[in-house]
C-alpha cells in the first residue's frame, strides 16, 4: 500500500501504457476479452485517481505526491511528476471519462484490438500531460497524445475522416512546433539549464523574447483550446470521429489548452499575462457568443454540440482572463463540468445515432414519447448545457461572470447575454428533435440499453450534485488559484 | 620583362591549349571535336614543361592522350555508325546561350578575384624547387603519399572490375 | 598529437587493410567458381564476412580516450569521430548487402553478384578513408572512389532503360560537381600553399588573406560535398538516380553516402575554419551563413517538393534532401554540440531511412510497384499488411520529428545547437520548425493511404511465410531502436559526444 | 421548544417534502400509476404539499407571534458556495413578507393540486403532470425563502423551468412545445437583466466592503438579504457607467421581474402559455410564478427606494401594462386569454403599487389577486371541462343553469376582480390607487382608474357570453376543432356540473376572495389595517397619513361607481343589445382586427428577433466554414488533389479561391517540382546558374 | 610579372575550366559532356602543378595532379562502359532524350 502510496501519478499514467502493450498481446481474434480488459485497464487509473481525490490535502497550493526520477542526466531531463489543484480536478476527470467511453465503444467492429491499444495509449498521454512537471516530459506526452487521436479518428471515423484527422494533427503539430521552439529557448535561458517548470516559474524574470515566447506558446494552447480563429478543426474532427472519440476529444483534449495556459503562461510569464489580460478576455466573449451563433444554425447534432463547446470554453477563458479568485475558480469548475456535461451529449449523440444512423435534427421529431428514459437524460444534459441554476454548469458561469465583472464590465455584459443564445439553441434543438408529433419513421426505437445506462447515470449523478455541493471538487482548486493569482497580480505591478 | 625565344615559344603553346578548346566546344562534328581535344591535350603537357613538370608532361602525353582521348574515340566509333556522324555534336540553343552568360560572368568574376588576391598566390619564394622532378617525385610518392597511391590502385581495380561487367553485357 | 610514418600507422589501420585484403580475396575466389547459380549465396556470405570481420577489427582497434593520432604523414586523422562514421558506413554497406539479399531486384536472377559484391566492399573502403582523411588529396580521393563505385553500382543490372539513364547522370552530374569541387580545392592549395588541414589551419591563423578568393574557392569545394550529400543547390541529381538505381542501393545512398560526405564536411569546416575558437580569419570569412542558406533552401525545397510526389523512392529522395538540410542546420552552428547532434541525428535518419526502404522493398516485392497509390488500404489486406503498416508508420512519424520516437530527439538536438548560437540563427530554428509541419503533409499522405481509406485496391498481399522471416525481424528491431531510441538515448548520444569532442 | 425553535430546526421540511414528492412521482410514479392508478399518485402529491402548507402556517405563527425586533427566522442548512469573496449559504429566511408568500403558494397549491386531481383524471401522464408540479411548488419556495440573491436565482430559474415542462405538458402538440420554448426564452431574457443586476451589485459592494483586498478576513456573505440591507448605504454616491449604481441595479433586476412578471415587453409569453393545462394557468401564470418580480421588488425594498428614477420606470412600466393589457382584454374571444390579459394587468397594477413605494399595498393586492383569480382559473378550467375543452366564448352561453355552483363562485370572484366593496379586490385596488395618488402621482392613478373600469367590463361581459342566455355550442364551425376526441354527438349533449373535487377548491377560494379584503381595511374605513401592520417590520412605517383625508373617500366612491360603470356597460352590451356588440365590430374593423391581433406584438417580435437571431446565426455559420476554413486550414489542397473527397460545391469555392495558405504551400510545390526537368544539363545548369550566384555574393559582401 | 608567371596559369586554368564548363552544359551529344568533364580536370591538373611550382614550391602540387590525370582515366573507363549500355538501351546518346523521370 505504501508503494503505491509513494508512485500514485506514475502508477495512473504508466498502467494505462502498460495496459495497451497488454492489449497488443492479446489475440486479436477474441474481441470480447479485448473489450473486458480495456474497461478493467481503464478503471485502475479511476481508482487511483480517487485514491488520489481522498490524499489530496486541500489547504496547501503547492504541489504534492510529487515523483522526480532522473530520465537523461546530460541535459538535465527527468521524470518529474506531481499535481496540485490546478492538475488534480482534470487528472479526475479524465480517469473518470476513459472506462465511460470504453462502454461507449463497446459496438466497434473493425481492428479492435488496434483501437483499444490506441485508446490506451491516448490515455496515458493525457493523464501524463496532466501530472507532467518537467516541460520536457509534458511536450512529449502533449505529442504522444495526438498520435493515437489522429489514427482513432483517421481509421474508424466517419465518411470524411481523411480530412478531419489530418486537419486535427496539422492544426496540433503547428502549435506544439512553436511550444516546443519556447521550450527549448527557455532550456538554454535557465541559469543551471532545466526544464523543470517549477524552476523556470520562479527564475522566470532572466528570459527576455517574453512577449514572442508568450505569443509562442499561446497559439500553441489556443489551437487546442480552441480559441476562435483556430477553432475550425474541432467540428470537422467532432463530426468524424466514433462517439467515444469524440467524448474524449470534447471531454478532456479540450481543457489541455486552458490547462496549459494556466500551468505555463500564467506561471513562467506572469507579467505578459497580465498585459495580455484584456485580449484574452476579448476572445473568451468571441468564443461565447461566436459558438452559441453557430451553434444554432448547424443541421448535424454532433456538429451543434461541437460548436457548444467552442461557446462553454469561451467561458473558461473569459473567467481565466479576470484574475479574481471567483473568475480562476469558476473558469476551472467550467473546465470540470464542461468535459462531463460534454461527454453526457456526445454520448447521447451517439444513442441516437447508432439507432437512426442519421444526425440530421430537422428529420426527427417527438422522439420523447418513443424514448421516456433517453429524453429526459437528454433534457437534463441540454439543461445543464445552457447552465439551469441547481445543475453544474451554473455555478461555473455564475463564479466566472461573478469574477470577471470587477475588471471587464462590458465584456462580461456581452457574455451574459450568450446565455440567452445557448438557451435558445438549446431549447429549438430540443423542441425539433423530442417535442411535437412523432415522426413514425422513429415509432419503434428501443430506448436506452443496459451499457448506455451504466456509463450515462453516473455523468447524471455529477451533474446533479455537483450542482447543489460543489465543495468537493471547488475545494481542490482554491488555494492554487489564490496563489495563482497572487503570482500574477503581484508580478503584474 | 624580358621576352626571349622561352617566352615565344611559351605564348606558342598556351595559345596551342586554349584555341583548340573554342574547337572542342563549338565545332559540328564529335570527331573534329575530339582531334582539337588531342591538341588541348599536347599543349597542357608542352605547358607542364616549362613548369619544369617533365614527369607530370609525360604522364599527361601518355594517360590522357593515350588512354583517355583513346576511350573517347572509342565511345564515338562504337556509339556511330560512319556515315551520319556530321550531324551528331548538335548543340541545344537556348541553353548555350544561357551557359555561355553564365560563364561569361564567372569567368569576370574570378579574373577581377584572382587580380584582387594575385599576393598570396605568390609567397612561398624561399623553398628550393628540384629541376629534375622524377626522383624526388618517386620518393615522395613512396613516402608520404604511399597510402593515396596503394588506395588508388584498389580504386583501379574495382573500376576495372565494375566497367568490365557493365560493357561486358554487349554480346549478351 | 603523434604524426605516424607508414609502417608504425600500419598498426593503427588494420581494418582497412583486412577490408583491402578481403576483396583481394574475393576477387580472386570469384575466379575459381565457375558454375553461376549458386554464386549469389555464396558471394553475399563473403560479403557480410568482409563486412562484420572489419567491423570486428574497428571496434577492436578504438581506444576510448579519443586520442586523436595522423596515420601515414598526417594522411589520415584516427579520431572518434573517424570511428564513429566508419562505424556508421560499415553497418550502412551492411544492411546493403542484407537489403540486396531481400530485394526481389538483386537476389534470384542476378548473375554476377560476386562483381556486386565487390564492388560494394569498395564503396565501403572508400567511405572508410573519407570518414577520416585530413589531406585535400585524401578527400578528394576518398570522395571519387566512393563516387566512382556508386555509379557503377547505380548502373550495374540493365533491369531497364531507368537504371542506366540515372547512372549516366549521376556520373554527369557527379564529375561536374567534383570537377568543380577540384577547381576550388586548387585555388584553396593555391592560397595556402599546403594540402594537409593541419598546416593550412596554421596558414589561416598566421596569414591574412582576402575573402573574395577565399569564398570562390569555398563555394566551388561546397559543389563537391554539396553533391555528396545531395543538399539543395547541388541535389538535381538525386530523384532520378533514387527511383532508377535499385532500391536497396538506393537505401545505402540516403544513408551511407551522405554519412561520409557530412564527415567530410564537418571535418573540412571544423579543422581548417576551426570550431569554437574565433580566429583572425574567423570574422573576415563567415562559412557559418552560406551553410546556413544552404541547409534552410534544401529544408524547404526538399519538403515542398515532395508535397506532389507519385513514386515512394522519389518522395523518399526529396525527404533525404529535406534531412541533409537539417543536418546541414548543426553543421551550420560551428560548434561541437552542432557536430554532436549532427552525428546523432544521421544515426536516427539511419534506423528509420533504412527501416522505411526495408518496407518499400518487400511491397515492391509484393506488389512490384512504387507508386504511392499501390500502398491504398494496406493495413486491411491481412496480418502482413498490418505488420508493414504498422512498421511504416513509426518510421514515418519518426521521420517527421514527433515525440515518442528517436526522429524527434535528433531534431530535439538539432534545434537545441541552434538555438544556443543565440540571435543569429533564430530564424533557422524557425524555418527547420516550419519544414517540420510540411514534412507531417507527404508522409500523412501514405499514412492516409495505407491505414485511412479503407478502398481494397491493388493486388493482394501474400500471407507471411515462415521462410523470410529475416526481413521482418530487421524491420522489427529497426522499429524498437527507433522507439527505444526515442525514449532512452543516452547512450547513442554519449557516443555523439565522442564524435563533438574529436573536433577542436 | 419554541415556534421559532422548531422552524430553525425542521423549517426546510417544507422545502424537502415537495421535493421528495416531485422525485417519488418522477422516477415511481409510472410503476405506482400502473399499479394502483392515478388516485395513489395525487395522494403522493397532495399529501407533500400539505405538509409543506402545515410548516408553512407554522412559520407563519412563529413570525406572528415574535416579539418586538426578532421578526426573522433563519433556518441554515449548508454553506453552498464559499469561493474568494463569495459567500453564499443554503439557507430559508422566514420573515413576514416570505411568509405571507409561503401561506399563498402552499396554500392555493394545495386547492390547485386537489383540483388537478379532478381534471386530470384519465390522462396517461398523470404521474409526470403531479411531479413537475411539486417541483415547482419546491422552485417557488426556494425563490421566497432563499436567504440571498443566487439562491433566489435558482428558485427563480426553477420556476421557469418547471412552467417550459408544465406549458408543453402535452408535448405531443407542436403548438404546446413552441410555446414552452417561448416562455422559457424570454423568461432567459428576464434572467440575463437579473444575472447583470446581481453582478453589478456584486462587484461594487465588493469594492467598497474589500477596500484592503480579501486579506483573509472572514468574508461576510455580500449577496444576502439581511447583509444588502445593511451596507446599502455603501452604494450611494458610486457611480457606473454614469448612472447611479442603485439606479442601475434596480433596472437590470425590473428587467428581470419584467420577464418573470410578464411586463410590457416581455409579456408575449404569458398569453401562449394558456397552452399548458388550466390548473397549470392557475397555479403559475395567476398566483405564485407571475407574482415573483413584485416580491423580488419587496424583498429589495431598500434598494429600489434609493433610487428614485427606477421607482418612476416601475410606476410608468405597471400602469401602461395595466391600460394595455385590459384593452387587449377586451376583443379576447378564448377564456383562457382573457383571463391571462387580465392577469398581466393586474400584475401592472401591482407594479403600479410598488412604484409609488406602497410595498404592502402591491404585496396585499398580489395575495387578494391570487385568490380571485385562481378562482377564475379553476372556474374556467370546470367550464371548459363541461364544454368537452371547448375554449371558445363564442360558442358557450347559458351554463347557468347547468353549472351553478361553478356560476357562483365565477361570479363572486368576477365581482371581487373588478374591485366592488365588500370583495377583497376592492380595498387592495383601491389602496393602490390611493397611493398612487396621494405620492402625486395623478397621471398614473388615471391609467389605473380607466383600466379598473375596462376590467370590469371585459369581466362582464366574459361572465355573461358564458353563462347567461342561449347555448350557442351548436353554431361552432367545425373547421376549427383541431383536437380529435369525443366530438362525436353533435347533437345536444347534456352539460353537467364538475365533480365535487373540482367544485371544493372553488368554493374556498371564492370565500377567501371574499373574506382576504377584511384584514387588510384601510384606517380610513375605520379598519386597523392590519395587513399593512403585519408587514411593518419588513417595509418600516409608512409616512403615517393624516387620517381621514376627505380625498381618499372621494376616490373610494370614484372606483366604486367606474366599477359600477364597467358592470353596466357589460350587462347593456351584451345583455340587453346583443346584437350591438358585432356592429360596433363592423364599424371599428381594422382597429378591431389589430386589438383582437395584440396590435400584432408578437409578429414584431418574431420578426426582429426571433428571426435576426437565426439570420445572424447563419451568417456566422456560412462565415465560420468558408473564410476562416480557407485563410487557415489545408482544406484547399486536400480537396484539389482528392477530388472523390470533395462535394461539388466545395471544389467550385475552393478552386475559385486558390490563395488559400495551403494551396500557395502546394502552388510552390508544384513549380518546383517543374524545376526537375529530368534533363542532365538542366541540372548543371541550376548548379551553375546558383554558383554564379553564390560567388557574386561573395564578391558584393 | 614574367609572361610565364603564375598569373598567365591562372588565365590558362580558368579559361580551360570555363570552356570546359561551357562544353558540358550546352553539348547534346553525351560524348560531349565527357570532353567537357575532361577539360574541367585537365584545368585543374594544370592549376594544381602551377601552383606547386610557384606559390607553394613544392612537389605535392604535381603529385595530386598526376592523381587527378589517373582518376580522369578511370572516370572516362567507366563513362565508356555506362555509355554503351546507354546505347544498347536508348539506339542514340542524346542527353535530352535521357528525361524519362522527372517532376
Amino acid at each position: 500500500m505504501e508503494f503505491i502510496n509513494s508512485h500514485l501519478l506514475s502508477l495512473i499514467t504508466f498502467v494505462p501504457l502498460l495496459g495497451a502493450l497488454l492489449v497488443l498481446a492479446l489475440p486479436g481474434t477474441r474481441e470480447d476479452i479485448i473489450r473486458w480488459s480495456a474497461l478493467v485497464i481503464t478503471c485502475i487509473p479511476l481508482l487511483l485517481s480517487l485514491l488520489l481525490f481522498a490524499g489530496f490535502d486541500r489547504s496547501f497550493a503547492g504541489m504534492q505526491f510529487i515523483e522526480r526520477y532522473a530520465w537523461i542526466r546530460d541535459f538535465n531531463i527527468n521524470v518529474f511528476m506531481g499535481v496540485d489543484g490546478l492538475s488534480m480536478p482534470m487528472a479526475l476527470l479524465c480517469s473518470l471519462i476513459c472506462p465511460i467511453c470504453v462502454l461507449a465503444s463497446w459496438n466497434i467492429e473493425r481492428g479492435v484490438k488496434g483501437y483499444f491499444f490506441l485508446f490506451l495509449l491516448l490515455e496515458a498521454g493525457m493523464l501524463g500531460v496532466f501530472t507532467a512537471l518537467d516541460f520536457f516530459l509534458f511536450f512529449v506526452f502533449w505529442e504522444v497524445m495526438l498520435l493515437p487521436m489522429y489514427f482513432l479518428i483517421g481509421i474508424w471515423g466517419g465518411p470524411r475522416r481523411e480530412y478531419a484527422a489530418l486537419k486535427f494533427f496539422l492544426y496540433t503539430l503547428i502549435g506544439s512546433v512553436m511550444m516546443l521552439l519556447v521550450i527549448i529557448y527557455f532550456y538554454l535561458a535557465s541559469t543551471p539549464h532545466t526544464f523543470d517548470m517549477i524552476e523556470l516559474a520562479r527564475t522566470n524574470s532572466l528570459f527576455d523574447y517574453r512577449m514572442l515566447c508568450w505569443f509562442g506558446l499561446f497559439i500553441g494552447f489556443a489551437i487546442k483550446v480552441p480559441i476562435f480563429p483556430f477553432h475550425t478543426w474541432l467540428p470537422d474532427a467532432h463530426v468524424e470521429a466514433p462517439t467515444a472519440i469524440s467524448v474524449i476529444l470534447a471531454g478532456v483534449l479540450l481543457k489541455m489548452g486552458a490547462y496549459g495556459i494556466l500551468r505555463i503562461n500564467y506561471t513562467m510569464l506572469p507579467d505578459i499575462t497580465m498585459r495580455m489580460a484584456a485580449f484574452m478576455a476579448a476572445l473568451g466573449v468571441i468564443n461565447i457568443i461566436y459558438g452559441a451563433l453557430c451553434a444554432m444554425a448547424q443541421k448535424d447534432l454532433k456538429k451543434l454540440v461541437a460548436y457548444s463547446s467552442i461557446s462553454h470554453m469561451g467561458y473558461v477563458i473569459l473567467g481565466m482572463a479576470s484574475f479574481t479568485d471567483e473568475g480562476l475558480n469558476g473558469a476551472i469548475f467550467q473546465m470540470f463540468n464542461h468535459g462531463i456535461v460534454t461527454a453526457m451529449l456526445f454520448l447521447l449523440v451517439g444513442v441516437i445515432y447508432d439507432r437512426a444512423h442519421h444526425r440530421d435534427i430537422d428529420s426527427f421529431g417527438g422522439i420523447a414519447s418513443v424514448m421516456p428514459n433517453y429524453a429526459f437524460v437528454t433534457f437534463l444534459a441540454f439543461f445543464a448545457a445552457l447552465g439551469l441554476p441547481g445543475l453544474n454548469s451554473f455555478i461555473s458561469e455564475a463564479l466566472v461572470f461573478l469574477g470577471a465583472f470587477q475588471k471587464y464590465r462590458i465584456l462580461t455584459a456581452i457574455a451574459a447575454s450568450g446565455v440567452i443564445i445557448t438557451a435558445a439553441y438549446c431549447l429549438w434543438t430540443l423542441q425539433r428533435v423530442f417535442l411535437g408529433k412523432l415522426n413514425e419513421k422513429y415509432s419503434l426505437l428501443p430506448d436506452l440499453t443496459v451499457r448506455e445506462t451504466v456509463s450515462l447515470v453516473p455523468l447524471c449523478i455529477i451533474v446533479v450534485v455537483l450542482g447543489v455541493y460543489p465543495h468537493p471538487v471547488l475545494n481542490l482548486m482554491k488555494q492554487t488559484v489564490s496563489l495563482l493569482n497572487r503570482i500574477i497580480t503581484g508580478a503584474g505591478i | 620583362m624580358e621576352f626571349g625565344i622561352k617566352e615565344l615559344i611559351f605564348i606558342f603553346v598556351a595559345a596551342m591549349t586554349i584555341v583548340p578548346c573554342f574547337f572542342v566546344a563549338f565545332s559540328r562534328n564529335i570527331l573534329h571535336s575530339a582531334f582539337a581535344l588531342f591538341f588541348t591535350f599536347l599543349g597542357a603537357s608542352g605547358l607542364y614543361f616549362f613548369l619544369d613538370a617533365d614527369f607530370l608532361a609525360l604522364v599527361q602525353l601518355i594517360i590522357y592522350i593515350g588512354g583517355v582521348l583513346v576511350l573517347l574515340l572509342f565511345a564515338i566509333l562504337l556509339t556511330r555508325n560512319i556515315d551520319n556522324i556530321r550531324k551528331t555534336n548538335a548543340m541545344a540553343k537556348n541553353r548555350a546561350i544561357a551557359a555561355g552568360a553564365g560563364v561569361a560572368v564567372m569567368f569576370c568574376i574570378l579574373i577581377y578575384a584572382f587580380v584582387i588576391s594575385s599576393r598570396p598566390f605568390s609567397h612561398a619564394e624561399n623553398a628550393a624547387y628540384p629541376a629534375v622532378t622524377i626522383k624526388a617525385l618517386g620518393s615522395l610518392l613512396l613516402t608520404k603519399y604511399l597510402l593515396p597511391f596503394e588506395a588508388v590502385s584498389l580504386l583501379l581495380l574495382a573500376v576495372l572490375i565494375g566497367s568490365l561487367v557493365i560493357a561486358g553485357r554487349l554480346e549478351k | 598529437m603523434a604524426t605516424m610514418d607508414n609502417f608504425t600507422s600500419l598498426s593503427s589501420f588494420t581494418a582497412e587493410i583486412f577490408l583491402a585484403g578481403f576483396i583481394i580475396l574475393l576477387l580472386a575466389a570469384s575466379f575459381f567458381r565457375k558454375n553461376r547459380e549458386s554464386g549469389m549465396g555464396f558471394a553475399y556470405a563473403a560479403g557480410i564476412f568482409g563486412i562484420v570481420g572489419t567491423l570486428l577489427f574497428e571496434l577492436q582497434g578504438w581506444t576510448a580516450d579519443n586520442n586523436a593520432v595522423y596515420l601515414f604523414y598526417g594522411m589520415l586523422r584516427n579520431d572518434s569521430l573517424a570511428h564513429l562514421f566508419k562505424l556508421l558506413c560499415l553497418l550502412s554497406s551492411l544492411l546493403l548487402l542484407v537489403f540486396s539479399l531481400v530485394s526481389r531486384e538483386t537476389n534470384r536472377r542476378f548473375d554476377n553478384t560476386a562483381e556486386y559484391v565487390l564492388l560494394i566492399l569498395s564503396a565501403t573502403f572508400g567511405m572508410m578513408l573519407m570518414a577520416s582523411s585530413e589531406n585535400l588529396l585524401m578527400m578528394y580521393l576518398s570522395l571519387e572512389f566512393l563516387s566512382l563505385t556508386s555509379y557503377m553500382l547505380t548502373g550495374f543490372t540493365d533491369r531497364d532503360a531507368k537504371t542506366s539513364e540515372a547512372a549516366v547522370k549521376y556520373l554527369l552530374y557527379g564529375g561536374i560537381a567534383s570537377g568543380v569541387m577540384l577547381y576550388g580545392l586548387s585555388l584553396l592549395y593555391g592560397i595556402t600553399g599546403a594540402l594537409d588541414y593541419a598546416s593550412m589551419r596554421e596558414f589561416f591563423a598566421g596569414h591574412e588573406v582576402s575573402g573574395i578568393i577565399l569564398h570562390i574557392s569555398i563555394i566551388m569545394v561546397m559543389a563537391g560535398m554539396g553533391f555528396k550529400i545531395a543538399s539543395f543547390p547541388f541535389h538535381s541529381w538525386c530523384p532520378d538516380v533514387y527511383e532508377g538505381a535499385m532500391t536497396p542501393f538506393t537505401a545505402f545512398l540516403s544513408v551511407g553516402s551522405k554519412a561520409a560526405g557530412f564527415a567530410i564536411i564537418i571535418r573540412f569546416f571544423s579543422q581548417i575554419f576551426g570550431l569554437e575558437t574565433t580566429t583572425k580569419l574567423g570574422h573576415t570569412f563567415d562559412w557559418q551563413t552560406t551553410i546556413a542558406v544552404l541547409s534552410a533552401c534544401s529544408m524547404t525545397f526538399g519538403n515542398l517538393a515532395a508535397l506532389q510526389q507519385k513514386n515512394i523512392k522519389r518522395l523518399l529522395a526529396y525527404s533525404s534532401i529535406a534531412h541533409a538540410g537539417y543536418i546541414l542546420m548543426a553543421v551550420a552552428c560551428r560548434s561541437q554540440l552542432g557536430v554532436t547532434s549532427a552525428f546523432f541525428y544521421l544515426s536516427v535518419y539511419f534506423l528509420m531511412n533504412f527501416g522505411a526502404f526495408l518496407v518499400v522493398i518487400i511491397i515492391s516485392n509484393e506488389l512490384n510497384s512504387d507508386m504511392v497509390s499501390d500502398y491504398e488500404g494496406l493495413v486491411w489486406k491481412n496480418r502482413k499488411g498490418a505488420f508493414l503498416a504498422a512498421m511504416f508508420a513509426i518510421y514515418l512519424f519518426s521521420l517527421t520529428g514527433v515525440p515518442p520516437f528517436a526522429g524527434f530527439i535528433g531534431k530535439f538536438y538539432l534545434l537545441l545547437s541552434v538555438l544556443e548560437k543565440g540571435r543569429a540563427l533564430y530564424w533557422l530554428a524557425g524555418v527547420a520548425v516550419l519544414n517540420t509541419v510540411i514534412s507531417f503533409y507527404y508522409y500523412s499522405r501514405i499514412l492516409r493511404l495505407m491505414l485511412l481509406s479503407r478502398r481494397l485496391k491493388g493486388a493482394d498481399l501474400s500471407e507471411m511465410q515462415r521462410g523470410d522471416y529475416l526481413p521482418y525481424s530487421l524491420m522489427a528491431g529497426l522499429a524498437i531502436l527507433t522507439i527505444l531510441f526515442g525514449i532512452y538515448w543516452t547512450p547513442l548520444y554519449n557516443f555523439s559526444r565522442l564524435a563533438g569532442m574529436a573536433m577542436k | 421548544m419554541t415556534m421559532r425553535e422548531f422552524i430553525e430546526q425542521y423549517g426546510f421540511i417544507i422545502v424537502l417534502a415537495p421535493l421528495l414528492g416531485a422525485a417519488i412521482n418522477g422516477f415511481l410514479g409510472k410503476y405506482i400509476q400502473k399499479r394502483s392508478g392515478e388516485r395513489a399518485v395525487g395522494l403522493i402529491a397532495n399529501a407533500s404539499v400539505f405538509i409543506s402548507f402545515c410548516v408553512a402556517l407554522a412559520a407563519f405563527a412563529a413570525v406572528w407571534s415574535a416579539e418586538e425586533d426578532a421578526h426573522t427566522v433563519v433556518c441554515y442548512l449548508f454553506n453552498w458556495l464559499n469561493v474568494g469573496a463569495l459567500r453564499a449559504d443554503v439557507s430559508l429566511l422566514f420573515d413576514p413578507l416570505s411568509a405571507v408568500m409561503v401561506l399563498v403558494i402552499t396554500g392555493i397549491g394545495f386547492l390547485i393540486h386537489i383540483y388537478s386531481t379532478g381534471y386530470m383524471k384519465g390522462d396517461p401522464g398523470c404521474y409526470r403532470f403531479f411531479a413537475y408540479l411539486n417541483l415547482f411548488i419546491f422552485a417557488m419556495l426556494i425563490l421566497v425563502l432563499g436567504e440571498n440573491m443566487l439562491l433566489m436565482f435558482i428558485g427563480w430559474e426553477g420556476v421557469g423551468l418547471c412552467s417550459y415542462l408544465l406549458i408543453s405538458f402535452w408535448f405531443t402538440k407542436q403548438a404546446n412545445a413552441q410555446a414552452g420554448n417561448k416562455a422559457f426564452i424570454v423568461n432567459r431574457i428576464g434572467d440575463f437583466g437579473f444575472i447583470l443586476g446581481m453582478l453589478v451589485l456584486y462587484s461594487l459592494l465588493r469594492e467598497s466592503v474589500f477596500t484592503g483586498g480579501l486579506a483573509g478576513v472572514e468574508a461576510p456573505s455580500l449577496l444576502s438579504f439581511r447583509f444588502l440591507e445593511m451596507n446599502i448605504h455603501l452604494l450611494t454616491n458610486t457611480e457606473l457607467f454614469g448612472i447611479s449604481a442603485a439606479t442601475l441595479v434596480c433596472l437590470c433586476l425590473f428587467v428581470g421581474a419584467a420577464g418573470k412578471s410578464a411586463q410590457i415587453p416581455l409579456y408575449v409569453w404569458l398569453p401562449d402559455a394558456m397552452a399548458g393545462p388550466t390548473p397549470v394557468s392557475a397555479l403559475i401564470h395567476a398566483a405564485t410564478m407571475v407574482t415573483a418580480g413584485i416580491y423580488m421588488i419587496g424583498r429589495l425594498h431598500f434598494l429600489f427606494s434609493m433610487s428614485a428614477a427606477a421607482l418612476q420606470v416601475i410606476a410608468v412600466i405597471g400602469a401602461a401594462t395595466a391600460l394595455f393589457a385590459a384593452t387587449i382584454g377586451c376583443v379576447q374571444n378564448d377564456i383562457k386569454k382573457v383571463l391571462a390579459y387580465s392577469t398581466v394587468s393586474q400584475l401592472g397594477y401591482m407594479f403600479l403599487g410598488m412604484g409609488v413605494a406602497a410595498y404592502s399595498a402591491g404585496i396585499f393586492h398580489l395575495m387578494t389577486h391570487a385568490f380571485f383569480k385562481a378562482c377564475l382559473f379553476l372556474g374556467s378550467g370546470s367550464v371548459i371541462l363541461g364544454m368537452r375543452h371547448e375554449q371558445d366564448i363564442r360558442w358557450m352561453g347559458g351554463l347557468k343553469k347547468y353549472m351553478p355552483r361553478t356560476f357562483a363562485t365565477f361570479l363572486i370572484a368576477t365581482l371581487a376582480l373588478s374591485g366592488l366593496p365588500p370583495f377583497s379586490g376592492f380595498f387592495s385596488k383601491d389602496e393602490i390607487l390611493w397611493q398612487a395618488w396621494k405620492t402625486g402621482h395623478h397621471g398614473l392613478w388615471l391609467m389605473g382608474f380607466i383600466s379598473a373600469g375596462i376590467t370590469a367590463f371585459y369581466m362582464t361581459r366574459l361572465v355573461i357570453l358564458t353563462f347567461y342566455g342561449l347555448n350557442r355550442l351548436h353554431l361552432r364551425p367545425s373547421q376549427d376543432l383541431e383536437h380529435d376526441h369525443d366530438n362525436h354527438d353533435h347533437g345536444r349533449h347534456d352539460v353537467r356540473e364538475s365533480p365535487a373535487s373540482i367544485t371544493a377548491p372553488l368554493i374556498i377560494l371564492a370565500f377567501f376572495s371574499l373574506v382576504a379584503g377584511f384584514i387588510g381595511i384601510p384606517a380610513a374605513l375605520g379598519g386597523g389595517n392590519r395587513f399593512e401592520h403585519f408587514l411593518v417590520p419588513v417595509f418600516g412605517h409608512h409616512a403615517s397619513a393624516p387620517h381621514h383625508d376627505p380625498m381618499e373617500y372621494l376616490l373610494m366612491f370614484a372606483s366604486v361607481t367606474v366599477a359600477l360603470a364597467g358592470i353596466a356597460a357589460g350587462v347593456f352590451f351584451y345583455r340587453i343589445r346583443p346584437e350591438l356588440p358585432d356592429k360596433i365590430v363592423s364599424r371599428i374593423k381594422t382597429f378591431h382586427r389589430i386589438v383582437y391581433n395584440k396590435y400584432y406584438v408578437d409578429e414584431i417580435y418574431g420578426v426582429i428577433f426571433v428571426s435576426g437571431t437565426k439570420l445572424l446565426a447563419k451568417a456566422s455559420a456560412a462565415f465560420d466554414r468558408y473564410v476562416i476554413d480557407l485563410l487557415v486550414d489545408l482544406a484547399a489542397y486536400v480537396l484539389r488533389v482528392n477530388s472523390y473527397l470533395s462535394g461539388a460545391f466545395d471544389r467550385i469555392v475552393v478552386d475559385g479561391l486558390v490563395n488559400g495558405a495551403a494551396s500557395s504551400f502546394l502552388f510552390s510545390g508544384e513549380q518546383l517540382r517543374r524545376l526537375q526537368t529530368g534533363k542532365i544539363q538542366a541540372y548543371v545548369m541550376l548548379l551553375l546558374f546558383l554558383i554564379v550566384i553564390g560567388v557574386s555574393f561573395a564578391v558584393i559582401m | 610579372m614574367n609572361i610565364i608567371g603564375i598569373e598567365s596559369y591562372l588565365i590558362i586554368g580558368l579559361v580551360l575550366f570555363l570552356i570546359g564548363l561551357f562544353t558540358a552544359i550546352s553539348r547534346k551529344n553525351i560524348i560531349g559532356i565527357f570532353m567537357g568533364i575532361e577539360l574541367i580536370l585537365n584545368s585543374s591538373a594544370l592549376n594544381f602543378a602551377a601552383f606547386s611550382r610557384f606559390s607553394a614550391r613544392s612537389l605535392e602540387g604535381q603529385l595530386f595532379s598526376i592523381f587527378i590525370i589517373v582518376i580522369a582515366a578511370a572516370e572516362a573507363a567507366i563513362a565508356l562502359a555506362l555509355l554503351l549500355s546507354i546505347y544498347r538501351r536508348f539506339g542514340d546518346i542524346d542527353a535530352d532524350k535521357l528525361d524519362s523521370m522527372k517532376g
